[in-house]
């Protein structure tokens, strides 16, 4: 959750809620509130009369600054907005954040790479990266307990982390002593979850933390989830992980598109290895017929090149069912064969079931093989030989 | 290519027996039939199977053969093959089997269609046979030279033409011709080979010549001689065989049309006799062209249409030329022009790669053989789709299974 | 821990995941691939393997399958680690064909046996010069090694097992190096389907070798305690 | 801290926008000020006394001020929202931050840290932008355009009938760009094309005319394309284009009497009847016929697939015709 303050917090409960963080922690499924918004429209008067310290004056000058800032930047954007929508000739009141991207990349065609860097006109909530919260109280008094650490709000965390950690223990102990046994079904399954990485944690925690803070956090968690009933603080456990993306679901299997004979094909453009560039079109009831840059698979005087052929077919059962057209040009015998191989990996894709594709997955075929010869350096014989070394 | 008929290691055994004296057939053959008599009674039970045909004759072959193994008879293979004919890996895979095993095909079915109907009083008909690297065109050709062998044609075979133009064993000048080239062990050689082919019919046939030779002041063979003695002269006297060929082969022209005799052509790699150039050099650090080469004239002229009651089966290769000339199969591109005006009107036989049939009994008898050792569901589908279905391809990749 | 090592293999360069012992999860310092990438499993048979670990493969990015890698009937493991080995200067079209060539010769000599024992025994020869192969490696495979250790001044050669690894690339090496010492004059493909088939059978120059080297151990098993103390 | 930075930077500029009061050079001294600002409220607090060991010199050099006028504020805070865009931005024209009233940002930076604004961002000029081509203004302009519209006219609605209506196509290119000269030298270029199956040739003439106009045609598509650049006007290279094609089709029907002598030597094409072929052919037939009797001429069906075979070059369909017409020829049955 961004959280984004720059103001100041002068209610009590927000102390409270800092310093119980745990508690609630393990009661609801609320967040632990490590910064968060206030708008201060004037301090009030109990301050006044108070003696402020110096660092609480500036604060609250920033405070109030960056708080009118935000508020003149809102403006602008919601009149940009209305500009923009009358450019467009398009209804201000309905014009949303997709009608503004898409006006913006109309207007501003840019052919930068990244798109991060391509104009664009954004909320300022977006824009400007959210801030931490005051820790401490008008007269200089922090609100957390850990605040002198310089990173409380880590520091809280791994706290944290131990406290579950014991409560476990504990519950252990007592059901060993009942002659319970943990459930086994409800165990945690950490197959298709990482542990929140550290740029990720950093954003959470709004704090910057070091490698090796990192790696005790890492460490804690372990020795968490590795506890027998870790699935009592499931809640807790989950908020610090982080879902891995599936491997074979991650590239879309594209449709089969059909040919002026009825059959389906699929066309992989762009097969690469080494230097070598294909293209593999793929037709799906076929007789095993090849055809590569016009030519069958004597293309290929090399045994092993015609074997990597075979390879992708042979693995997929599909030999003998699909007829494969292949255009290659450039590099070697075996950088053309490498490049049809995964071209022909690819387009059997679309023929083939999930549990298929996941076997060729495993087989290595659908991965780019993006090995490249390495360069010779000079003052060496070649990419990493030196010369023999002669001292005189 | 390294498999391609390299017929030195013949040849040098026959050269040897040059040196010792003309050896007899008979002999030969005895010897041969005493050793392969053991194998070949236990044979016989398993000999028809799915794959295998019993007709060891190639006369009797209809397309109902068509893909399967008949069984060239020991003493028949080394008769005929004895001097060359087979390529050099298919002998090793017969010795290794224990058995001449050829397939029946459609091409060497067809050319036997084409002679069994020939009408022999017209003139030669020129059968050339083409295709790809390794589909088989030596092995049609043996199965046709068989065909001949068993129905009284006298064979007329030269192995591998290439040899001559490009590794000659010896060369000389010629002494008939000036400015030719004379390949005195390969044109003894050659004629030990024909000797040996048809020692049987000769001697049956009786053939006398029409005239009169004179090799030199002392030496000379008369009118009405037997060619048997021409050609033992030609051996034992090798500066002389060159000429010997030419004479026997215009001798057997002229009996064939006279009706005499049945006469069969068949050479392989023709297309060598029209190459632009050998590796021989004449005397002045040049290259001689195979048209300069004593041997070329007998073969071309046996080739040509003029005469009757023959059969002329040639095949042309893309390895008999040299590099550079090798872009395509096709025959009048490997004959160039001249060749192509030689030989036309021809009968051009396309031999391709083996069909599903063929492909699944090859695999077939390989396993029966125990040269297949590994067992896969689908090995006969990759072995396809590795091979192509080439037959030299094939046998290649099936060595190290 | 490994499981853990898996998924979080990206910071293990942070210091405390940098010290694993499993082996086969530390690519190469130069790869060009990233550490958290898996080696594939190309051989189909191999990928039976648990639920779980294939599970936990599912989210981690596999490199791709090397080219003289296939699941063919004309690739095996061991086949393709002799490749290696017999390969120079990178020609592994020569070296291909130089094994290949050794299959030939050996199954023309195992048919030929085969033909002269018919009556009797004939199955019980083995023509499969795959399986003749393996069986010659795993003949010559050494167990244990001399390693010269100092101790007092004195190097004592003591004895050490070998890792499986290690074993076979000695049992490869030896019949290959045996191979190479003949005769000049014949070719490399002869002579190690010579070398393979004394091996398969228990006998020849390798098998020497490897009896000599045990028997040397054994000589030395004094000396074992060196290896700790 | 570069956040910290920006964030100021565009705060004190938005200030200086509003009151309009504070220059330009106060504008990058905004964060001195405010912390000069905080000392003094401190020094109101509690009385900090400096003890001066040593006493500074009073006497500063007066430093000229330079004066500058001071920056007006963008335009754009001026426009309505419901303005007329195509009034205010007519034509095309590279970005210009005070004219757009869009609260753009483009750059990447790193994490922590907002995009740079509009102003001063020569990434925003780079872009070309379509600020002139809104929606509404293409709505204006086709309207505006509509009333010099002819309707098209009848008989070349598609594509077909116009090329069979005027087969040359002339392609010449205009050239509009804001150079001191409004001279383009690819501007003078003129190609023409045309389908050859639209002339009318016979086969000698074909191929001379072919001969003549070498590379210019294209024998996939039987195009011809001429291209004629060499004359400084388009109307003089439009003129010898035209003359090239006129006088090449004119010269093709033109026989040298030369080309009667062509010998055997450098025959273009295979002429069965000159050769060998129908020598041999002939001789085969007529094999043990008495001198006197009337020849048997080859077939025309044999000739015709040796003319083929040569001139067409091999392959599996010629040589399989070749191969048939010599089995009918030598009178081999065959087989099925």
């Amino acid at each position: 959750m961004a959280l984004r303050v720059l103001g100041l917090n002068l209610i009590k409960n927000n102390i409270n809620l800092l310093q119980n963080a745990c508690r609630i922690n393990a009661t609801s499924t609320t967040q632990a509130p490590y910064c968060n918004q206030v708008t201060v429209h004037a301090a009030p008067a109990a301050v006044q009369k108070q003696k402020v310290s110096k660092a609480m004056k500036a604060y609250l000058e920033r405070a109030r600054e960056n708080d009118e800032f935000m508020k003149t930047q809102d403006l602008d954007f919601q009149i940009g907005k209305r500009h923009l929508a009358n450019m467009m000739g398009a209804d201000p009141e309905t014009f949303t954040q997709q009608d503004i991207d898409d006006a913006i990349s109309y207007l501003f065609p840019s052919g930068l790479f990244d798109k991060r860097a391509r104009p664009a006109m954004k909320s300022p909530d977006e824009v400007f990266p959210a801030r931490k919260a005051a820790e401490f109280d008008e007269t200089g008094r922090p609100f957390h307990s850990m605040f002198y650490t310089g990173k409380p709000n880590f520091f809280q965390l791994l706290h944290d982390i131990v406290e579950e950690t014991n409560k476990l223990y504990d519950l252990e102990e007592r059901m060993l002593r009942r002659g319970n046994k943990p459930d086994e079904n409800q165990k945690i399954e950490m197959a298709g979850f990482q542990m929140l990485p550290k740029d990720q944690l950093e954003v959470k925690l709004v704090e910057t933390i070091a490698d090796i803070e990192y790696s005790n956090f890492v460490s804690s968690m372990e020795r968490l989830i590795a506890s027998p009933f870790s699935y009592k603080s499931k809640n807790f456990i989950e908020r610090y992980l982080k879902p891995l993306i599936d491997q074979s679901k991650q590239l879309e299997v594209p449709k089969p598109k059909i040919d002026e004979q009825g059959r389906q094909y699929i066309t992989t453009y762009e097969c690469l290895r080494k230097t070598a560039r294909a293209d593999v079109t793929v037709r799906m009831p076929g007789t095993g017929k090849i055809n590569i840059n016009g030519k069958d698979i004597s293309y290929f005087d090399v045994e092993q090149c015609r074997e990597q052929l075979l390879f992708p077919l042979q693995f997929s059962g599909l030999l003998g069912k699909v007829d494969v057209e292949a255009n290659v040009a450039g590099g070697g015998s075996s950088g053309q064969s490498g490049a049809i191989r995964w071209g022909i990996a690819m387009s059997l894709r679309s023929f083939v079931d999930q549990e298929m594709i996941e076997s060729m997955r495993l087989a290595g075929l659908l991965t780019r093989d993006y090995r490249r010869r390495e360069r010779k350096k000079f003052g060496q014989e070649g990419a990493r030989r030196k010369y023999t070394w002669k001292k005189r | 290519m390294k498999m391609f008929r390299k017929h030195v290691g013949s040849i040098s055994r026959i050269s040897t027996q040059l040196q010792r004296g003309p050896p007899t057939v008979g002999s030969i053959a005895g010897l041969s039939t005493e050793a392969e008599a053991a194998p070949k009674q236990e044979r016989v039970d398993e000999k028809i199977t799915e794959f295998r045909t019993a007709i060891t004759n190639p006369g009797g072959h209809s397309p109902l053969q068509i893909a399967k193994f008949y069984t060239i008879p020991a003493e028949e293979k080394k008769r005929i093959f004895g001097g060359g004919g087979l390529p050099k890996q298919y002998e090793l895979q017969i010795k290794t089997f224990t058995e001449a095993c050829l397939m029946v095909r459609s091409p060497a079915l067809e050319l036997l269609q084409y002679i069994k109907q020939a009408d022999l009083s017209k003139p030669v008909v020129r059968y050339v046979l083409y295709g790809e690297n390794g589909v088989g065109k030596s092995l049609t050709m043996a199965h046709v030279l068989h065909y001949g062998a068993l129905h009284d044609f006298l064979l007329v075979h030269v192995p591998w033409a290439p040899n001559w133009m490009k590794r000659p064993k010896e060369t000389a000048n010629a002494t008939g011709q000036e400015g030719f080239i004379d390949l005195p062990f390969d044109a003894a050689a050659w004629l030990v080979h024909f000797k040996t082919q048809n020692a049987q019919l000769l001697q049956k046939l009786q053939l006398k010549t029409s005239k009169d030779y004179v090799w030199s002041k002392r030496e000379s063979t008369p009118t009405g001689s037997l060619l048997t003695e021409l050609v033992e002269h030609g051996i034992a006297r090798i500066k002389y065989a060159s000429e010997t060929i030419a004479a026997v082969i215009s001798e057997l022209k002229q009996l064939s049309t006279a009706g005499q005799c049945k006469v069969m052509v068949a050479i392989d790699g023709f297309n060598a006799f029209f190459h632009p150039e050998t590796r021989i050099f004449s005397d002045n650090k040049q290259r001689v062209t195979p048209d300069r080469i004593t041997l070329t004239q007998p073969f071309l002229n046996i080739t040509n249409y003029d005469w009757t009651n023959g059969v002329c089966i040639l095949s042309v290769d893309k390895i008999a030329m040299t590099e550079g000339y090798m872009e395509s199969y096709m025959p009048r591109y490997l004959l160039g022009k001249d060749g192509f005006e030689h030989l036309d009107p021809f009968v051009p036989v396309h031999v391709d790669n083996y069909t599903d049939k063929e492909f699944t009994n090859y695999i077939s008898y390989y396993v029966d053989r125990f040269w297949i050792t590994k067992t896969a569901p689908d090995l006969e589908d990759q072995l396809k789709f590795m091979s192509n279905k080439n037959p030299y391809t094939l046998m290649q990749l099936v060595r190290g299974l | 821990m490994l499981k853990r090592a898996l998924i979080y293999g990206k910071f293990r360069t942070n210091g405390i995941y940098g010290s694993f012992e499993n082996g086969t999860r530390w690519s190469r310092l130069m790869s060009m691939y990233p550490p958290h990438y898996a080696e594939p499993i190309f051989k189909k048979d191999s990928q039976n393997m648990e639920k779980y670990e294939l599970a936990k493969l599912s989210h981690v990015p596999i490199k791709a399958a090397l080219n003289s890698s296939s699941d063919t009937i004309f690739n095996a493991e061991l086949k393709q680690k002799m490749l290696a080995y017999i390969v120079k200067c990178g020609n592994s079209r020569l070296a291909r064909e130089l094994l290949t060539k050794t299959f030939e010769q050996i199954k023309r000599a195992q048919i030929e046996r085969k033909h002269l024992v018919k009556q009797d025994n004939g199955h019980a020869i083995c023509i499969d010069a795959e399986k003749l192969l393996i069986q010659a490696i795993e003949n010559s495979r050494p167990l244990l090694q001399l390693s010269s250790i100092k101790r007092g001044g004195v190097k004592y050669q003591v004895p050490v097992p070998l890792t499986s690894k290690k074993s076979y690339f000695y049992a490869m090496k030896w019949i290959l190096d045996a191979a190479k010492e003949k005769d000049r004059k014949i070719s490399l493909s002869s002579k190690l389907a010579w070398e393979i088939l004394d091996a398969a059978h228990g006998q020849g120059r390798v098998i020497k070798k490897k009896n000599d080297l045990h028997r040397l151990c054994e000589n030395n098993r004094a000396y074992a305690h060196y290896r700790w103390s | 801290m570069s956040a910290n930075l920006t964030r100021w930077l565009e705060r004190s500029l938005h200030n200086c926008h509003a009151t309009q009061s504070r220059t330009a050079l106060r504008l990058f001294s905004g964060q001195q000020q405010q912390q000069q600002q905080q000392q003094q409220e401190v020094e109101e607090d509690e009385e900090f006394r400096v003890l001066n060991l040593r006493a500074v010199k009073k006497q500063v050099a007066a430093r000229r001020e330079i004066k500058r006028d001071p920056v007006p504020p963008p335009r754009s805070n001026r426009m309505a929202v419901d303005q007329d865009w195509t009034a205010a931005w007519p034509g095309p024209r590279s970005f210009h931050p005070a004219s757009v009233p869009l609260p753009l940002r483009q750059g990447y930076t790193e994490r922590g840290a907002a995009a740079p604004s509009k102003f001063a961002n020569a990434e925003l000029m780079k872009i070309p932008n379509f600020l002139h081509l809104t929606p509404p203004a293409i709505r204006q302009q086709c309207e505006a355009i509509k009333q010099f519209c002819t309707p098209w006219p009848k008989g070349l609605e598609t594509e077909e009938k116009c090329k069979h209506h005027f087969p040359v196509e002339v392609v010449t290119t205009d050239f509009c760009h804001s150079l001191p000269t409004i001279r383009n030298p690819e501007a003078r270029r003129v190609t023409v094309s045309l389908k050859l199956s639209e002339l009318k040739f016979d086969a000698h003439a074909k191929d001379k005319f072919l001969r003549l106009v070498g590379e210019r045609y294209n024998q996939e598509t039987d195009v011809l394309t001429i291209v004629a650049d060499r004359c400084p006007m388009r109307k003089q290279n439009y003129d010898y284009a035209l003359y090239l094609l006129t006088a090449c089709y004119h010269e093709s029907f033109i026989t040298e009497p030369w080309e009667e002598t062509k010998s055997e030597a450098d025959m273009e094409v295979y002429h069965f009847e000159r050769n060998k072929a129908k020598l041999s052919a002939e001789a085969i037939l007529n094999w043990n016929e008495a001198a006197g009797e009337t020849k048997v001429a080859p077939s025309q069906g044999y000739a015709k697939s040796v003319e083929q075979l040569i001139n067409e070059g091999e392959n599996e369909y010629n040589i399989a015709k070749y191969k048939k017409e010599v089995l009918k020829m030598l009178n081999i049955p065959v087989a099925n």
